[in-house]
């Protein structure tokens, strides 16, 4: 996606995503027992662009999957989520999926193993009785083709497929209905690292080819380097900074941008990296309800933390936004 | 495979990667190399039954430890299961269906001459205290024994199908409910259900497969809404549901499909189960009713004069016990080659 | 160069199925010097950790060693059995896995489970195992050791398990400790305190570290050798800084070359055509040759012999141009 | 402590809900009872004047609450059949089923564990075959053919005991368990044949598991390997099995008891059943559920106290 091509592009945003919260009551004895709230995603607001790559990037447990589930309205939250002026809703629920489709991390379990590629392909035109049979069928051959597959792999099985090929699979499926966006839940991390690589070139060959905006989500800062235009880091829940991709590698503003950037192994053994890390677990300061979420084992905390510090947008005029949520920045 | 054309991307790449690519690049510069080949090319992903042998390895003589482990192998593999299953059950079927048409005496002719004769060429099992031949009489009543039980399975299966896809993907409370209930009905001991509604219900043809039935649904509930709970959070499900699948079309097309094979051993080992159950029964005198012969039937009057005639017990327990190895059998062999 | 603690010389292992024996590692040599940390790197399927489980004994049913053997303090690890092999195991040479969350037993506390090789390999009184496995809490960096040594296995995350593995490996103070992709289940933040302590445990008990990975960069922070296997056999060997910064063998190039970078950004990566080959596939002479920019008839033919191309760095291919060993 | 008032609770409600589904099956759904017994003949003042006795004419509510209350006193009703108390009745027989099926899970308990942990310990040998060949055989023969050929063999052939004449345990102690053992053993081989199948499979999980690995890794013997840690994992996931068996046992004794004619709650269920003696029956049903759903109930603590997963820390 060179640097060009996002700007020209109309600035409508394809997902708008407001104030968005959500928890899930763990209800420890059944019916009886009490209900313990748990908080996974806190006021979280992001839009992504017509046409563009966003990275959202964090650990496990962060939230970036129940965002996903969010947007695919799998999981119930407060807040609204606008994909292309259309926000999910029981009455539309069909409606609604031709214009937001997924990829899931585990090509394995990704494939109904009792279907063949072929039909697994034109199931999301049954569903949406789009075409005729021979019309669906030659989608299908045609979409085989896009992802790299031999037209002759719609009569097989899943399991005579090794991962990189179902992955291929499941992005061929996604498209099927030509969405406008695209989730990408950790769509290369079960894989090896040159079918991983293949995976990323045939993400951007076919974003030549069609147009539609992809939400990437991953706990690997540098491919959502490589990949995206602009990208989200979330820590437990929060958006903790958000912008371009580039500005936010040359400097990374928030210190868990720093540490997640310091944390990852890189190539060049010489080239130094200020070394950053948490502060150590068994020192980490108590929990302070309403403090950065971040305050506990931040190594640069200040006694401000301890209040939520606002989203405070750091780029000069002109530049595109740059968010960071932290008092050092304020 | 049609390459359309590569944008062209400017050159700029670390020295790693630039003298990585340069030396990968074969003949034309950097930016030509097509970057995705055609996996088409690759050797296709070879299924189990065409790969060649590794030609590095030592000539094929088989070691100890090698024979072992195909003997492992056999075993995994359920062959022998199936084999056996099917052999014994083929008789059985062969023997009973065949009953319809001939048997060698009828069922209720009493040839008084010839009361409790050890097995002959003319009573191929004997005769029992009344005279009546033992084969034909084990025959026809395998007939009625295999009716009910077949009877049984598919009622409690289906019941057991509606109520496990139910309550296994609506959960929450609906799974509680349903749960509960199952779980106080198979508190009931087996019989104990039968003896109820035929004490209730008057001794009709009927009301040994109603009991049976009401007997078999809750493991079948079970079974199925283990294998919903299993795939319904499965990806493919979650995917297909993101398609825009309605619930039914997700419980219809994926999870009953992937569930299939298990439930399938499932009902065949139910077979067999209800024909212990209805034998049991029909030895209690509550299952099918004289004059219709049934095995277990047949074993309670053998009961009485076991010891001057011990072959009229014998035949019908024999019977039983065959089909009942034999389902096991193939239930088991499905199960080893499913799962 | 002191005596190396582990030679490997010519292993081989075979997987059995349906009647035929595969071969999933084919004739691998390598040597594991006192107190190195030794990187084994390659994509799945490569034979990196059947490898390391032939070593300590512990092959599934259906796979076998089919030659070669292992010489680690006067034994050869491929052939010991019965007492000789229960006294090497968790005593002289130990392991950690993949998946911490699975590889401790879930009915037995943890204090119990650290001190089980001392109870094994030695007859220290109890009392002492128990003080000796409380201590082995705190040096592997667990907060509040008392509480955990007392809990039970699911009541802890998954870094603080693989803490508790490297615990129990490094109780009974192995020479040879064996780490089977200890961080890949792992968040990259308890990835890198993981590799801290790894790190620290071989430099203060100077034990040797064979470090498996699938992940070049892993491999290139925390070791300082570094082998590549592809398919079963030996395709590179070297200096971790020689490998990483200057490879020469095509498949650890084009291993590095499609690892996504900042710099790629805006251009396809470099990838390398086609997949891994299958256990049960034909292979050509040179595994990689299918997939390789640079193969020629050669390279289907005759297997690659081993070059030297710079210090301790050696590579198995036709097309390097280095004095043959 | 919340998890064990938890499963009282439910304890509560389930044995509440058995007792209004066999009033309900014996009160609502079949036309008269009291025509039923007398059969159609039968003048109508006696049909009602069993119908007064039976308290069957009163409003339905009633019946249950009245019903219920007695149950809780311990007064059942007394037998149409006997014409005595049902809970004497009970009282009399109760024990001696409870010998049989005590004697039936030490047997399938001391013979399946060990059966199914040898299969697991020679997996993939012809012996493993073999043992899985017999648990096939055990769980395929029915338990009233095997006690024909029992009485056949070891009491008319062998004379190692006097079919039909029943021993109680009050006068001969040694005799009582010499007649009782073949019953038992003819309930208990199929119930073995099942436990081996479950150990030999859940044995094998175990030992493909990961913390097996580890503690190979860690240089345990394969015997220390094998019991302290594969066989108490196994034996954590066969519990629950062993608590379904317990249904099985009681079901299978009901028919045994008629085979050998043991005087005890199953045959008195069965000739209560084929009398239409609705008190009793009533009575008996309610009890054996009883039985089964508190052994559930003891099964399900056995497992809280011995999995540390499912107990919930406070």
């Amino acid at each position: 996606m060179s640097e060009q091509n996002s700007s020209a592009a109309a600035q409508d945003d394809i997902v708008r995503i407001e104030h968005v919260s959500n928890s899930y009551y763990e209800n420890q004895l059944g019916i009886f027992g009490k209900r313990k709230k748990n908080q996974v995603l806190r006021d979280v607001s992001l839009t992504i662009h017509r046409d563009e790559f966003f990275g959202l990037v964090g650990e496990s447990g962060c939230g970036k999957s129940t965002l996903a589930n969010c947007i695919l309205g799998m999981v119930p939250f407060e807040g609204t989520i606008e994909v292309a002026g259309m926000s999910y809703g029981k009455a539309n629920r069909k409606e609604f999926t031709r214009h937001v489709q997924a990829v899931f991390q585990d090509p394995l379990s990704a494939l109904d193993p009792r279907r063949r590629i072929g039909e697994i392909l034109r199931e999301p035109l049954d569903i949406h009785g789009i075409g005729t049979k021979e019309e669906r069928e030659a989608k299908v051959k045609e979409m085989l083709e896009t992802v790299g597959l031999d037209a002759s792999y719609a009569t097989r099985f899943p399991r005579e497929l090794s991962g990189g090929q179902r992955q291929r699979v499941c992005i061929g499926a996604s498209l099927m209905l030509e969405p406008e966006l695209v989730i990408a839940d950790e769509a290369i991390s079960a894989l090896d690292v040159s079918v991983g690589a293949q995976i990323l070139n045939l993400f951007r060959k076919i974003h030549d080819e069609k147009d539609f905006a992809m939400l990437f989500i991953s706990h690997n800062l540098n491919v959502v380097y490589y990949l995206c235009d602009r990208i989200a880091v979330l820590y437990y829940g929060e958006i903790m900074e958000q912008g371009g991709a580039k500005e936010i590698y040359d400097n990374p503003a928030h210190p868990y941008t720093r540490i997640l950037q310091a944390a990852i192994p890189d190539l060049k053994p010489g080239k130094e990296k200020k070394e950053m890390a948490f502060v150590e677990a068994k020192n980490a300061r108590p929990w302070v309800e309403g403090a950065c979420p971040f305050y506990r084992r931040c190594p640069r905390a200040l006694d401000e933390c301890k209040k939520a510090p606002p989203l405070t947008n750091i780029a000069k005029e002109g530049e595109p936004e740059h968010l960071v949520r932290c008092w050092r920045h304020s | 495979m049609s390459n359309k054309p590569q944008k062209t991307e400017s050159n700029k790449g670390k020295a790693a990667k630039a003298q990585a690519s340069s030396k990968t690049a074969s003949n034309k510069g950097k930016s030509a190399q097509p970057r995705l080949h055609p996996t088409a090319q690759e050797p296709n992903f070879i299924s189990e039954g065409m790969q060649r042998q590794v030609s590095a390895v030592s000539p094929e003589k088989k070691t100890k430890k090698q024979s072992a482990e195909d003997f492992r192998e056999f075993i995994r593999s359920g062959r022998l299961e199936l084999l056996i299953g099917c052999v014994l059950v083929a008789a059985i079927l062969l023997l009973s269906l065949g009953s319809i048409l001939y048997t060698p005496y009828d069922i209720n002719f009493m040839d008084i001459t010839s009361r409790m004769a050890p097995p002959s060429a003319h009573h191929l099992f004997g005769t029992d205290n009344m005279g009546r031949d033992i084969f034909s009489r084990a025959v026809t009543g395998g007939r009625f024994t295999l009716l009910v039980a077949v009877l049984t399975v598919l009622s409690s299966t289906l019941i057991g199908c509606v109520l496990g896809l139910f309550s296994g993907y609506a959960g929450g409370i609906i799974d509680e409910v349903i749960m509960r209930v199952i779980d106080a009905v198979s508190s009931f001991p087996g019989i104990l259900i039968a003896l109820i509604i035929v004490t209730v219900l008057d001794l009709g043809r009927f009301t040994i497969i109603i009991a049976l039935c009401i007997m078999f649904v809750p493991s079948f509930t079970r079974i199925v809404r283990t294998g919903t709970l299993q795939y319904k959070d499965a990806v493919f499900v979650r995917s297909s549901k993101v398609f825009g699948a309605s619930d039914l079309r997700l419980l219809l097309m994926h999870v009953f499909p992937n569930i299939f094979p298990l439930l399938l051993s499932s009902v065949i080992i139910g077979l067999s189960n209800a024909i212990l159950a209805e034998s049991g029964m029909s030895y209690l005198g509550l299952g099918i009713q004289p004059p219709t012969p049934s095995w277990g039937r047949m074993l309670y009057e053998a009961q009485s004069i076991i010891f001057k005639a011990p072959w009229y017990a014998i035949a019908p327990g024999l019977m039983i016990v065959f089909t009942i190895v034999g389902f096991n059998c193939i239930g088991e062999g499905i199960r080893k080659k499913y799962l | 160069m002191a005596e190396p603690l582990l030679s490997v010389r010519r292993l081989s292992i075979g997987i059995r199925s349906n009647k035929k024996t595969y071969t999933a590692v084919d004739k691998v040599s390598f040597d594991v010097y006192p107190g190195e940390i030794l990187g084994i790197v390659g994509e799945s399927g490569c034979g990196k950790s059947i490898t390391a489980m032939s070593l300590m004994g512990l092959l599934g049913s259906g796979v076998s060693v089919t030659g070669g053997n292992a010489f680690f303090e006067g034994r050869d690890l491929l052939s010991i059995k019965g007492k000789e092999r229960l006294h090497m195991n968790g005593n002289r040479i130990s392991m950690i896995y993949q998946e911490p969350m699975t590889s401790l037993n879930p009915l037995m506390k943890i204090g119990r489970q650290i001190g089980e090789p001392l109870r094994l390999h030695t007859d220290l009184p109890e009392k002492e195992i128990r003080a000796r496995a409380r201590e082995m809490l705190d040096r592997v960096g667990m907060r509040d050791g008392d509480k955990i040594f007392k809990s039970y296995p699911h009541q802890l995350s998954g870094g603080m398990r693989q803490r508790v593995m490297i615990a129990m490996a490094a109780i009974a103070n192995p020479a040879l400790l064996i780490a089977d992709e200890p961080t890949t289940a792992l968040d990259v933040t308890t990835q890198a305190e993981i590799l801290e302590l790894l790190r620290k445990m071989n430099r203060d008990h100077g034990t040797s570290i064979i470090f498996i990975s699938h992940d070049l960069g892993v491999v290139g922070r925390i070791c300082s050798r570094v082998l590549v296997m592809y398919a079963g056999r030996l395709v590179e060997s070297g200096p971790s800084a020689a490998i990483l910064g200057d490879p020469e063998h095509p498949y650890t190039e084009g291993l590095i070359a499609s690892i996504p970078e900042v710099e790629d950004r805006g251009e396809d990566l470099p990838s390398i055509p086609g997949r891994v080959p299958s256990v049960t596939e034909e292979h050509a002479a040179c595994p990689f040759a299918p997939r390789c920019g640079k193969a020629t008839a050669l390279c289907s033919k005759i297997p690659a012999s081993m070059r030297n191309v710079g210090p301790d760095h050696f590579v198995w291919c036709h097309n390097v141009h280095g004095g043959s060993r | 402590m919340k998890y064990i008032s938890r499963k009282i609770l439910i304890l509560i409600i389930t044995i509440l809900f058995i007792t209004l589904l066999t009033f309900l099956a014996f009160h609502v759904l079949p036309g008269d009872p009291a025509q039923l017994i007398l059969g159609t003949e039968a003048s109508p003042e006696k049909v009602e004047a069993l119908r007064e006795q039976l308290g069957t004419n009163q409003p339905l509510l009633r019946q249950y609450t009245s019903w219920i209350s007695g149950f809780a006193r311990g007064d059942f009703g007394t037998s149409l059949k006997y014409q005595k108390p049902v809970a004497e009745l009970i009282a009399g027989r109760l024990p001696v089923t409870l010998l049989l099926g005590t004697m039936v899970i030490v047997l399938t308990l001391a013979v399946g564990i060990p059966l199914g942990v040898f299969a697991a310990r020679k997996q993939g040998t012809w012996i493993e075959q073999g043992v899985s060949l017999l648990t096939m055989l055990g769980v395929s023969v029915p338990g009233f053919f095997l006690s024909i050929l029992f009485m056949w063999i070891f009491g008319l052939v062998l004379h190692f005991f006097a079919p039909g004449r029943f021993i109680s345990w009050e006068s001969d102690p040694a005799g009582c368990l010499r007649f009782m053992i073949w019953p038992a053993l003819a309930i208990a081989v199929p119930q073995t044949a099942t436990l081996v199948k479950y150990i030999r499979t859940s044995m094998i999980d175990e030992l493909r598991s990961d913390y097996v690995r580890t503690a190979r890794g860690n240089g345990t013997p394969e015997n220390t390997v094998m019991y302290r840690h594969a066989l108490r994992n196994a034996i954590v996931s066969v519990v629950p099995l062993i608590g379904m068996m317990i249904g099985e046992i009681f079901s299978g004794s009901i028919i045994v008891e008629q085979v050998f004619a043991i005087p005890g709650i199953g045959r008195l269920l069965v000739s209560s059943v084929t009398s239409r003696d609705f008190p009793l029956t009533q009575t008996l049903v309610v009890y054996c559920a009883l039985i089964i759903v508190i052994t559930n109930f003891l099964v399900d603590i056995v497992i809280q106290l011995i999995d540390p997963r499912i107990r919930l820390t406070e």
